[in-house]
Parts: structure tokens; C-alpha cells; sequence
């Protein structure tokens, strides 16, 4: 068979998620982030939800209404201060929500990490700082660094820019940002691109996350947000 | 006379040699941008993944998918880049990005720096690039007001705001003056127009050594 | 009558399903390629950075920019892609890559796997790729012949060879069948026509369990 | 001043690399090796060098006669057996240059984790072989990994496809390999490019190596080899 793995809608391309899943979101802010996917996982109706998306309430309407129909038990991401929304501050402030709180260089590598399958490293950043706080602190060349483990997730939600039914992404400006990162650090990929385009057609040579780390595309609008 | 917010901005913009790969934070900092001395050339970089990011996108020139970190729509400078959050991440870690610029609560006399949550438990934390900038990058600046609203001098012998780097900042940019930390105390390496050293050891409690080149 | 090479290659590439990602090594697992069965397609990776991998380059159709990891000119399929030495291992140790044939000295039937150098004291060691492949890739098959040319078995109680990794082999695919480490000995999936498990167990001294299906 | 990192001369690019320099040459056998750099380096008459290439002697002719020149000291790799060779099987079966041998993946990512700043990273890779023996172990989820730290260098020496003034760099098939990787690992990159162009003419969007990796670029032929 022709590799295809083209899935013809939103709804059926989140369908196997269920309760208590970790997902990925690719975006910081609006750019990159799967609109079209995010509402259909609300849709679905599925709750209880781990989301690791670098901004969490701030990401942009469609994530935000995840947190205000309250399907998320716990976000990991590095900042979820909303400018112009509350959503995730009143349910932060009244313990209704789990934070993991991540410098966003260290969540950036902790999924690649998990990509690439490498168990752990050692980075400077953070320590001395709260968020090392528990974490093993081992001294490289005089300078103290932070010991950070992989984090992994069974779907990953990515924005492209444009997609081949090999699962071949490119993304577009800013919207790249966690989008190649999640999707090789999730069991299961689900991608929304802004256009579907016949294999072949993207050079070989500008591709950004080749198909092997792409389970499912799905056709998503032509401009992300 | 103190100087003002573009001034502040300025004088951090002297110092950044030709060249330099800078990362802007939000705020104060930002203004450096604007503030490049004519025969210089920085080259901006935007953690969220984009080295020669230009100024600010007019009205007309809004592209949905080109942000910087603050979420503000820019522009594109001739010779730029996009990548992702791990390239973006590992060169501010590894050492590339050459100057930061960046805002804070409070800058101890060891270097320690304290920008991303007071200690309130109203305020969501929220922490972003802003320790992996103040860990990685090779010289970090800072830019800020030297008081408080409520008048309390943010260089402190030792922060009482959660930290977000040990020992790394260099040099701090404020309406009084440009000042370094200097372990048993800073540096002092310029001052304001009318700003006089013996009034500002008195306000801050610090031990502030005269090092304004004559 | 023992199977021929392309047939070795024709039994491993049966076994691996449609639409897999496959890297294949040097010599007869490179025959793989030319044996996927109708109607599947295998995506080949080859670590030196392209996944899309197609056949050799005929002499008119050499870029001298796009050589395998065997160093032969190849030529790019459709929704070929290209990338970094990272990248391509991350690939291959994160487990994305869901097949690989390689060669081997000896398996043991621990699924230890030696292919990487003999004890000769003459030869230059090289490793290549091996290890990674062979500790990350899902579903590591071996291509071989079953006896050295004087006459040893490669399939071992353990490996007296340096090894490339442990725990990793799953299926062998030989001249003589296919087999299965199976920790106390060998399960033996298949056998060759006129090739009889007793006359194996008797030649290789090792614990053969038959699993032929019926 | 505009930024402008073009180099007169391969001669002058190379020519602050001293004796016993520990220098990265890009190249998986001829696609990305910098010959036009690796001539300048041998006629600058440098030697007791650490050279980290995936394939040493065998990485072709230019590299070949660095070796056979005796240039080297020591070298970092992962194949260093050449078809069609024995400069390097003679100097090391003669005990005349030190061999560190690395699977090649742990290579690249040695490689990387200089450039990123992550100090030490755990990998399944190598576990239980010789090539891991007194290295540190680790068991993560039940499994053993070996601890690896970043391999740095003073200087890269990088084939490019095509660069512009910024030292923005693109790549052309399977001549990208450790290029991108070794350029931000060095304390000094210097770029061989096929073609120099404009600065603005590389679509950002396709820039492989950004310019802030990059010291010198040099003109090279058209052809890498």
C-alpha cells in the first residue's frame, strides 16, 4: 500500500484519546497551535487530561476553553499567565488545577529528549532557583548543573504550515516553535496542516519533521488561528 | 536628573559591541532595539524561535504567524532564520546568544538576579526563557529602575524574590546610573547628571565603589 | 538446498510490515530492498541523514552529494527527506525507526549481538552506526549466513566477539532458516527445503527448539 | 558596521589554528567535507592536531593526506577504516596516532551537547561493550544507559552548500551530516560554501545553520570534492 496517513477529519483523528491522557499542544501563543484539533478533543468530550503546551491558558482562544470547560487536571508548561484571560488563574488560585512549572529552555529539551531517547541530562539552567528544588545537582567544570528526565506524551496535537500524506511537515515563521519537538516525543502524532500537498511536492531538502515521527494528518484551516 | 526609560536603553546599547546577538526582554529592555548607535549592527534574536527579528509590525505588515516572545507582532530583517524551541534554547544555553538584555525585581551584589516572581500568592508564576537567558547567555544585562514605586532600591546585598540565576549578571542599567556587582558591594561606573553617589549609599544601604572614569 | 542471499532477503523483508521505516545495512541486508513484496512499502532511512532512500544511482545518475552509509551513490524517492547526523540518530535511539537488517558475526542466544569487530589484533576497529542501530531500532532482524566459511556457527550460546549490544536481536534470518534467541536456545521459525533441525543441532551444538508451523 | 563574515582566502581562515588544535571537519566520506579548508590547513603546516571526523582516513582524499602528512595526533570517530586506503590503518597499526572510537550516534550527539550546554547525557547506546567500558551507568525504567559527555573543539571547519555574509548556511543532501552540529561546538567556525550569496536571498525559512554559529566563510569550489 501507498503510505497515506491522511485521516479525514478533526474528530476522527482524536478519537482513540481518552480520559486521563498526556497530550501535547505545539504553539507558543496563537502561532503553531492546533485550533481545528483542540476543538475537536473538546468535542470529544474527554477529561482528566495532562497538557504540555508551553503557555497553557495564554496559548489562544481554542486551548483556553480546554481549561474553562475544565477537562485539564495538570498543565506543564513555562508560562501560563494569560494576558486578557482568567480562566487559568481563577482555576490555578483555587487549587482546581495542577501546574509543573518548567524553565522553557529545559521543556523544550526535556521533549526533544524524549525524541531522541536520551534518559536524562545535565543543564545550568534553573539552578539555585525554586524550580531545581528535589532535583539532583551534579558540578560539570566548576559550574553546578540540574539533572532533568525526559517528558514523554501519548498524543501530540502539531500545528504545520503544510503536510504530505507521509506525515512530511513544514511549518511557517514562529509557528514552528514545539511543533517538531512534540511530534517525536508522543506515542501517537496527530497533525492539522494548513494544506495537504501531494507527495513529492516538498523539497527534500526543507522538510522539517520528516514523516517517521507523523501518525495521522488531517486537513486543518488555511490559517492557524 | 535621572535618566529616562530610552536613555536607560541607550546607554545598555553602548556597551553591546557590533555585531552582537542579542536577545531583548520584554519592557524596558525591548526599547534597545530602537537605540542601536549608527555603525552598529545587533542582530535580534526571539526565543520562540527567530534570529533578525526587525522592529515591531505596523498595522499593515501583521503576520499571524510572526511573534516575538512577549506575543507582539514583528517584523523580518534581511538575513534572518526561523528554527525550533530546542535550537532556540540551545543557543542561549550553549553560549551563542552574546548579550542579553532583561528586566528585574532585584539584582544582588553577587550577580544573582530576580525577574520572574515576586512573592505573592495572588500572582500565577510564570517563568518562560527568562532563566535559561539569564544561565546561558554570555553577558547579561539589566535594565530597570533603580527604586521601586514604593521606594526601595532593587540592588539588594542579597535577593529576597525567588531567584532565577545565581552569579550572572553583569552590568545593571538604571535612571540613576550604570552600576556592576562587585560581591562586597557594586560598582559604580556612571552616574545621572545630579545623581551623587553619598545619596544613593544612603537610600540603598549598599557599598557603592566610585568607578566613574574620571 | 540452502536458501540463496536474495532469498535470505526476500524471507526478512516478508516480515516486515507495510509502511515501515527501515534501515539496512551493509552487504546482503542491502538486498532487502530489492525484495519488498507486492503491494507493501517500506521507507528506507540510512543514518548518514535522508529518509526516502531509493535504489543505487546508475552511472548517468550520480550526484555526488548523495552516497548511503555504505558510501555507494543512491538516488531519492518521493517524500524523501534530509537531515543532520542528530537528528538521524535521535531517530534511530528514540525507537522511531521501526525496523532494521544488519549483518553480524555472531548472535547469542540472548539476542547479544556481535558485528562490529573481530578479536584480530590486525584489523582497524570500526563502529559505524552499529551500536545505535542495534540499541535503538524496535525490531532488530540479523541477515547472515548460519556457518563461517570454516565452518562455525554465528548463532552462539555467547558471543566470544566484542559486543555491538545486548538483548537485542529478534529474528535471524540465515541460508539455512530463521531463528528466534530464545534465552535457553534458538526457536526455529523456519527451516530451508532438505535442512533438518537435528543435523543443525548436532553441527552448532546449541539448544534448537522447533517452531516451524505446521 | 553591516555584518559581513566572508574571509578573503581559505589561507587566512585557517591560519590562527596552531599546534595542537582540536579541530572538527564536517564530511560522512566526501559529501560535506571542506577540502578547500583541509588543503589550507595542510599547507599552513599545522600538526599534532585532534581531529574529530566521523570517518577519519576514510573520509577521502583531502582528509587522507593529513594523515599521511602525519599532521595528527589523535583522532575522534566512529569508522575510521578506509576502502582503497591504508594511511590511517598503517599510522595506527604503527601505533602512531591514538584512536577514540565512538558509536556514531553518540558522536553526533556529543557533538550537539557541547553546542546546546547540556554537560552530560545518559544514552542506551554502547551499553555493555567495550566502547563503554569505565564510562558511567545508569539504569533508567529497568534499562542501562551509558553517561556521555559533550565533545567541544577550537575550531570547525564546515562544508556549506551555500552561505551568505551572516554565515547563514544551507546544505545539500547528504552532505548536511555533522555540519550543522560541529559549527556550534567549535570556539572558532569556519565555513567552506559553494556559493556565497547575498545576504536576504536564503529564505528563512530553509537556513539550516544560523549565522550565530558562524566565524569565517570562505568561497570553496563549486563541487565539495
Amino acid at each position: 500500500m501507498t503510505v497515506d496517513k491522511v485521516v479525514p477529519s478533526a474528530e476522527a483523528a482524536v478519537a482513540d484519546i481518552g480520559d486521563g491522557a498526556t497530550v501535547m499542544i505545539s504553539g507558543f501563543g496563537p502561532p503553531g497551535q492546533p485550533d481545528v484539533l483542540i476543538q475537536a478533543l473538546l468535542d470529544s468530550g474527554v477529561g482528566d487530561l495532562t497538557v504540555i503546551n508551553n503557555n497553557a491558558g495564554a496559548g489562544g482562544k481554542a486551548i483556553s476553553e480546554l481549561f474553562a470547560a475544565k477537562r485539564v487536571r495538570k498543565v506543564v508548561c513555562s508560562f501560563p499567565k494569560a494576558i486578557g484571560s482568567t480562566v487559568f488563574d481563577e482555576l490555578y488560585l483555587a487549587g482546581e488545577i495542577e501546574l509543573e512549572l518548567v524553565p522553557q529552555g529545559t521543556l523544550a529539551e526535556r521533549i526533544r529528549a524524549a525524541g531522541v531517547g536520551v534518559a536524562g541530562f545535565y543543564t545550568p539552567t534553573g539552578y539555585g532557583t525554586e524550580l531545581a528544588e528535589g532535583k539532583e545537582v551534579r558540578v560539570f567544570d566548576g559550574r553546578p548543573h540540574v539533572f532533568e528526565r525526559p517528558l514523554f506524551a501519548d498524543f501530540a496535537l502539531v500545528r504545520a504550515h503544510r503536510a504530505d500524506a507521509h506525515g512530511n511537515l513544514v511549518y511557517r515563521k514562529t509557528g514552528r516553535n514545539f511543533g517538531p519537538l512534540m511530534a517525536s516525543a508522543a506515542e501517537v502524532t496527530v497533525v492539522e496542516a494548513g494544506e495537504i500537498v501531494p507527495v513529492g511536492t516538498l523539497d527534500p531538502e526543507v522538510v522539517v519533521t520528516p514523516g517517521i515521527y507523523v501518525d495521522r494528518v488531517v486537513l486543518g484551516t488555511e490559517e492557524g488561528r | 536628573m535621572s535618566w529616562s526609560r530610552h536613555e536607560i536603553a541607550a546607554r545598555a546599547a553602548r556597551d553591546i559591541p557590533d555585531g552582537a546577538y542579542v536577545n531583548l526582554g520584554i519592557g524596558m529592555p525591548t526599547l534597545v532595539a530602537d537605540q542601536v548607535p549608527a555603525g552598529k549592527q545587533f542582530i535580534l534574536h526571539t526565543e520562540n524561535g527567530m534570529l533578525g527579528m526587525g522592529r515591531a509590525a505596523a498595522e499593515d505588515e501583521i503576520d499571524p504567524d510572526l511573534i516575538n516572545a512577549g506575543k507582539i507582532y514583528v517584523t523580518e530583517e534581511p538575513g534572518a532564520a526561523y528554527f525550533d524551541h530546542a535550537e532556540s534554547f540551545g543557543m542561549i544555553r550553549g553560549g551563542h546568544l552574546s548579550y542579553c538584555v532583561i528586566g528585574a525585581y532585584q539584582v544582588s551584589q553577587d550577580g544573582d538576579l530576580a525577574n520572574w516572581r515576586t512573592t505573592s500568592s495572588t500572582v500565577i508564576p510564570g517563568v518562560g526563557g527568562a532563566m535559561d537567558l539569564a544561565a546561558g547567555t554570555r553577558h547579561v544585562f539589566v535594565a530597570m529602575d533603580l527604586f521601586t514605586r514604593s521606594g526601595e532600591c532593587k540592588l539588594v546585598r542579597s535577593c529576597s524574590y525567588p531567584l532565577t540565576a545565581t552569579r550572572c549578571v553583569e552590568r545593571v542599567y538604571t535612571d540613576h546610573g550604570v552600576f556592576e556587582p562587585a560581591q562586597k558591594g557594586f560598582r559604580v561606573v556612571e552616574l545621572a547628571d545630579g545623581v551623587a553617589i553619598e545619596e544613593l549609599r544612603e537610600r540603598s544601604g549598599l557599598d557603592l565603589v566610585d568607578a566613574v572614569a574620571a
